[in-house]
């Protein structure tokens, strides 16, 4: 997220290194669900929509690796700027953020990663997001606001999650989108089922040469839309989640299979060569 | 070529590698810094030793299905599966971006028989800008039903010698430390012709997840890296550097300039950074500031000085 | 005899290791449980599956000089040296304590020769209140120039023999990671007629100070032990549990529920809890708990249901 | 430092275990020195000076074990009772401790070990604190006020510290003895030079019958006590450090070698067989 002051790359550049910053408020929004607000040094770069990332509580020895987050928001101020990122507590390393109190440090490396592309010509863009799965796609729905307004396409947002609790970050999309259908597992908030099952009814608005489908969610979710969009032709845009060690491309560690030319398949980088993938180009079973 | 923007290069940190002369004794693990590129944009590389690049055979390889990875108690455990571009494609591809640098190469190669060794390294032998080869016996053999060549005493030997045969450039050979006595293996390399050993590779782990009863990694087991194993790492590089009269260049849970201490101190004439890279993109480079540190801190002229001067045990 | 206060052993958790019937499978690891008096006061003793003791020989012995332990990444090194009271004192002083309790004891011992082992065997056999024996054959053997027993499957077996030759009681021999293929001795100690195996014991390692240029243990190597090397020990374990008949305890870094259903899940028949006592004095009873809780959670019957139930993975 | 509330002995009591409680205060007192209050419940043992604590911060996995600090004053209050600590930063975990917020929690086992003992006919308690060796004799000298009046020895307290701004904890002693002499190394502040000079110069004083010596402090200075009471008979309790793992007498990590009647040695353990030793008795060079 930052560069180290002490050196200079041949281009003038100081190099990159992870940076350290404060936690400005680290807020429970839903029973396991957080927003971590960062500030960050105004030297930083802006990340783009689907980019992440590495999160490391500072100082300490346990989890030793970094954990990937996707961007879910970034504002530049006066004097640095705000990064949040929304997270869901899954395991240890999360944990430890859920309990970083406001003013603890944290270490960012970043932004990585690649981006949603929406070219210029999309006249629709429908998210879909399965649970903490909104956090990329809220930030690439406040993009497409950020552009011109006669380029603007129109945003249609499907949220899926397990329960009326679990629905985090609403707010937000539905200030960025035209339309948010929301459904839950136990229908106790919108439309009781799938959000690949609502999804799938709207099918015939979606499928165009317009359109584009960017998805974040469970990989039960995007196998299920890879198996509703093989009769379709409509671009999908997915965000895929690996374990990951460097985040930086070298380490190989969170290689996803997706076919090859020749019928078979190969490993691609979650880090570098994605995280955002062509739906149709993955391999969901090897 | 680039020049070294910040003259952080005290003289005080050369080493000579079995022939192969370093600015400092600080590498990068192979596998843990891919082919140099990911890294160039954190460090300058024209202040690293050297850099060791991920594990090349004849052909490229795809690697294990995922999961990979899984964090454990202070380390990690992978199961890359030695994916590879393959050592042409290396050659081509990579290893002109690394030309750019003052920086040594060294290739490190591995193969499923000897003939595969061999080949790969009279490839590598040809090529313009590798400075030495480093050989990973620590693959298991499939013509042998899986033991690795480097468990076996005879077979690391074998394995040296064909490399040595077929190339100029200095050997390294790296050991595994799922063996017995890696000092029998050092000394068996030495005696067939190895310049330098590098040691440990990764130990072999594995880690269940209990709510699935599936292990967490795809391919069962993997290789332990990273902090937990540096006691283990620092134990076997103080044997063998009492056994053998090539230099060791010392590997395992290195994260800080701290552990790269340890290790010089244990008889280790160089050190390789492997998993710290993942957790500060920018460790090589701390490392190397941290070294340069304490020998001005202790006023040791020169850090061959340091190496290898352990003193005050009692051994039982 | 106390009975059980709390009633908390649930049937389902009972176990057979080697004709030794447990009401649990959590055991405590020799050396890190003292001879019981010092976690009476943290733990019901009624509750655990049995009490291994601190390594027993011959004769009493002082242990190496200090400095004797120190902490590394996730783990600790010990060098104790296997300080003891000898097996007459233990049997006079100690056991009598633990006879009070219903927990079977299981004397761990060792020897610098195979005659020691047979007599320390012989005299545990004949102590009242001693239900099995664990055979440390990691220790090494000064007549054979520092050699382990454990390290070698012909030695290993010798052992086996000559302390099955002695005693009626169940043999579990404990083997030692610090070597090539952990399997193969499994083998050789099972043909030898051992009823059970443990493992691992420590992995040998060391750590420097390095302002004085010292090794942090007075003997310079010692065992590392704690949750640094639960995955080596989690992947012996499942590879000798795929090759031996005998019952398996699974040892090594097990800090809690989670990780000893690890072990089990990858074929352990039982585990021993060693250095998590020294972090959590009541970490053998929360184990315990947690052990039931998730038998009742996940509807498993009987623990020997979950045992090496581990699927889906794909070994390349 | 505990009970824990579901099991009970046989006898009735409820099994012991290391107790989590909150920080109350953590607070620097001298550029690396810190006391830190803990809130205990009302069911805990009492502390006897000389004992010790292992303690942890919880929910950390590193560092893995406790750490081993001495007991450095109690109180029962209302609701439950508060114990102090003083400590040095020496390394990873003294760092961590520092860290430590109010509120925050950690884990106590103890008191563990043994005591100080002054019996009834001592007439002068000389003791002798080398740097943060200070905690267990200012809370010894508090104990020895604490007894009946007519009974109370006089108490003499020699404190030694690398200079000025390591001198910690005075005020409480000043407050329990009847007399405290300091030196620095430095001669920033009392005497210029080591608190054993100090001691030695008062030799005559204190070889009495009726006096003893509790001393707590670097290895350095208590061997060099050692040697100063040679020629003397004074008795002199010290309590020893060394790393532990388990605190409990279990691990025989801790091992110090004392004299056997044999001429020769043995170990015995700081943690159950200490930490308070004759001074006479420990072998300081093998
Ligand atoms: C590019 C990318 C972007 C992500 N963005 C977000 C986000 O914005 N918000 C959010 O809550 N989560 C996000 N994740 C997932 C997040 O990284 C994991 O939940 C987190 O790493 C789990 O760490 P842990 O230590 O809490 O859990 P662990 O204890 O490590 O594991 C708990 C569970 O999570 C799984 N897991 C671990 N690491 C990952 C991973 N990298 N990806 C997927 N599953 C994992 C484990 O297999 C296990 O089942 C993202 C992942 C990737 C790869
Ligand atoms: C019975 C007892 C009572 C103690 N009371 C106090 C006290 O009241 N206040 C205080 O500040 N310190 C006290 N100590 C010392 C304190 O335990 C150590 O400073 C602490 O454990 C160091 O831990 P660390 O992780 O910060 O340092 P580490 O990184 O573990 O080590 C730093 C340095 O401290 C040494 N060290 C580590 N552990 C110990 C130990 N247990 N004893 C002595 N040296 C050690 C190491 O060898 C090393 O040189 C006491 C020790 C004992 C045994
Ligand atoms: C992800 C990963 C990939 C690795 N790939 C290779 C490899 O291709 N060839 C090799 O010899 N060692 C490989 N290693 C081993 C490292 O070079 C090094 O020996 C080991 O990780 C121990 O060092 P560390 O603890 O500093 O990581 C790899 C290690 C990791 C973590
Ligand atoms: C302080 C200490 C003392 C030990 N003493 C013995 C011993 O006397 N005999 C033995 O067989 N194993 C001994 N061990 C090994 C343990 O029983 C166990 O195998 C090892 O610590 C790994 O388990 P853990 O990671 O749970 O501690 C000792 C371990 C420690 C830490
Ligand atoms: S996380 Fe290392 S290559 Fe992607
Ligand atoms: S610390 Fe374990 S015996 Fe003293």
């Amino acid at each position: 997220m930052g560069k180290s002051g002490s050196e200079r790359m041949p281009c003038g550049e100081p190099y990159r290194s992870a940076v350290s910053c404060r936690v400005m408020e680290n807020r429970r929004v839903a029973e396991g669900y957080f927003i971590m607000s960062l500030g960050l040094p105004a030297a930083c770069d802006t990340p783009l929509p689907g980019q992440f990332v590495m999160l490391r509580a500072k100082g300490v020895q346990a989890p030793l690796l970094g954990r990937p987050l996707s961007v879910y928001a970034f504002k530049r101020g006066e004097k640095g700027a705000t990064l949040e990122v929304l997270y869901k507590v899954a395991g240890t390393g999360t944990l430890l953020f859920s309990g970083l109190p406001d003013g603890g440090d944290v270490e960012v490396l970043g932004p990585l990663g690649g981006r949603f592309e929406i070219s210029p010509g999309v006249k629709n863009v429908i998210l879909v997001a399965g649970g903490v799965g909104v956090a990329p796609l809220s930030f690439l729905a406040s993009h497409c606001r950020g552009d011109r307004a006669d380029a603007r396409p129109r945003i249609t947002c499907y949220v899926g999650a397990g329960s009326a609790d679990a629905l985090v970050g609403l707010d937000r999309l539905e200030a960025s989108c035209s339309d948010v259908r929301i459904c839950t597992d136990d229908g106790s908030c919108g439309h009781h089922g799938l959000v690949t099952d609502l999804l799938e009814k709207d099918f015939n608005l979606l499928d165009s040469r317009d359109s584009v489908i960017c998805a974040c969610g469970p990989s039960a979710m995007l196998k299920r839309m890879a198996e509703l969009l093989e009769k379709h032709t409509v671009a999908c845009q997915i965000s895929m989640e690996e374990r990951m060690a460097c985040g930086l491309g070298a380490c190989l560690g969170c290689a996803v299979a997706v076919k090859a030319g020749d019928g078979g398949f190969r490993y691609r980088r979650v880090c570098k060569d994605g995280p955002i993938f062509d739906l149709r180009e993955l391999i969901w079973e090897r | 070529m680039r020049t070294n923007p910040v003259g952080t290069v005290t003289p005080r940190l050369g080493v000579d590698i079995g022939g192969l002369i370093l600015k400092n004794p600080v590498m990068t693990a192979s596998g843990t810094f891919g082919y140099g590129e990911e890294y160039a944009a954190y460090n300058d590389l024209n202040r690293l030793g050297a850099i060791i690049v991920k594990g090349l055979s004849l052909e490229s390889r795809p690697g294990n299905p995922p999961p990979r990875i899984m964090e454990t108690a202070s380390g990690m455990l992978n199961a890359i599966g030695l994916e590879n571009v393959g050592v042409r494609d290396f050659i081509r591809e990579k290893l002109p971006f690394l030309r750019q640098f003052d920086l040594p190469v060294i290739a490190n190669i591995f193969g499923e028989t000897l003939d595969e060794y061999q080949k790969v390294a009279e490839i590598l032998n040809r090529a313009k800008g590798v400075h030495a080869l480093e050989v990973n016996i620590s693959c298991p053999n499939v013509k042998k039903g899986g033991i690795a060549f480097g468990a076996d005493p005879d077979m690391a030997a074998e394995v040296t010698r064909k490399v040595k045969g077929a190339v100029d450039l200095p050997v390294i050979v790296k050991l595994t430390p799922n063996v017995t006595d890696v000092a029998v293996i050092a000394e068996s390399v030495e005696a067939a012709g190895a310049n330098a050993v590098s040691l440990i590779n990764t130990i072999t782990g594995m880690s269940i997840d209990v709510e699935r009863r599936v292990p967490h990694l795809k391919n069962v087991t993997g290789g332990l890296s990273g902090p937990a194993i540096k006691p283990i790492a620092l134990r076997m590089v103080w044997q063998v550097a009492r056994r053998v009269k090539v230099p060791v260049i010392g590997i395992g849970g290195i994260m800080n300039a701290n552990d790269a201490l340890e290790f010089l101190i244990a008889g280790a004439r160089a050190i390789q950074i492997g998993t710290a890279s993942f957790v500060n993109p920018r460790a090589v480079s701390d490392i190397l500031d941290g070294l340069a540190a304490y020998l001005a801190r202790h006023d040791i002229s020169h850090i061959n000085n340091l190496i290898g001067t352990l003193t005050g045990g009692e051994e039982c």
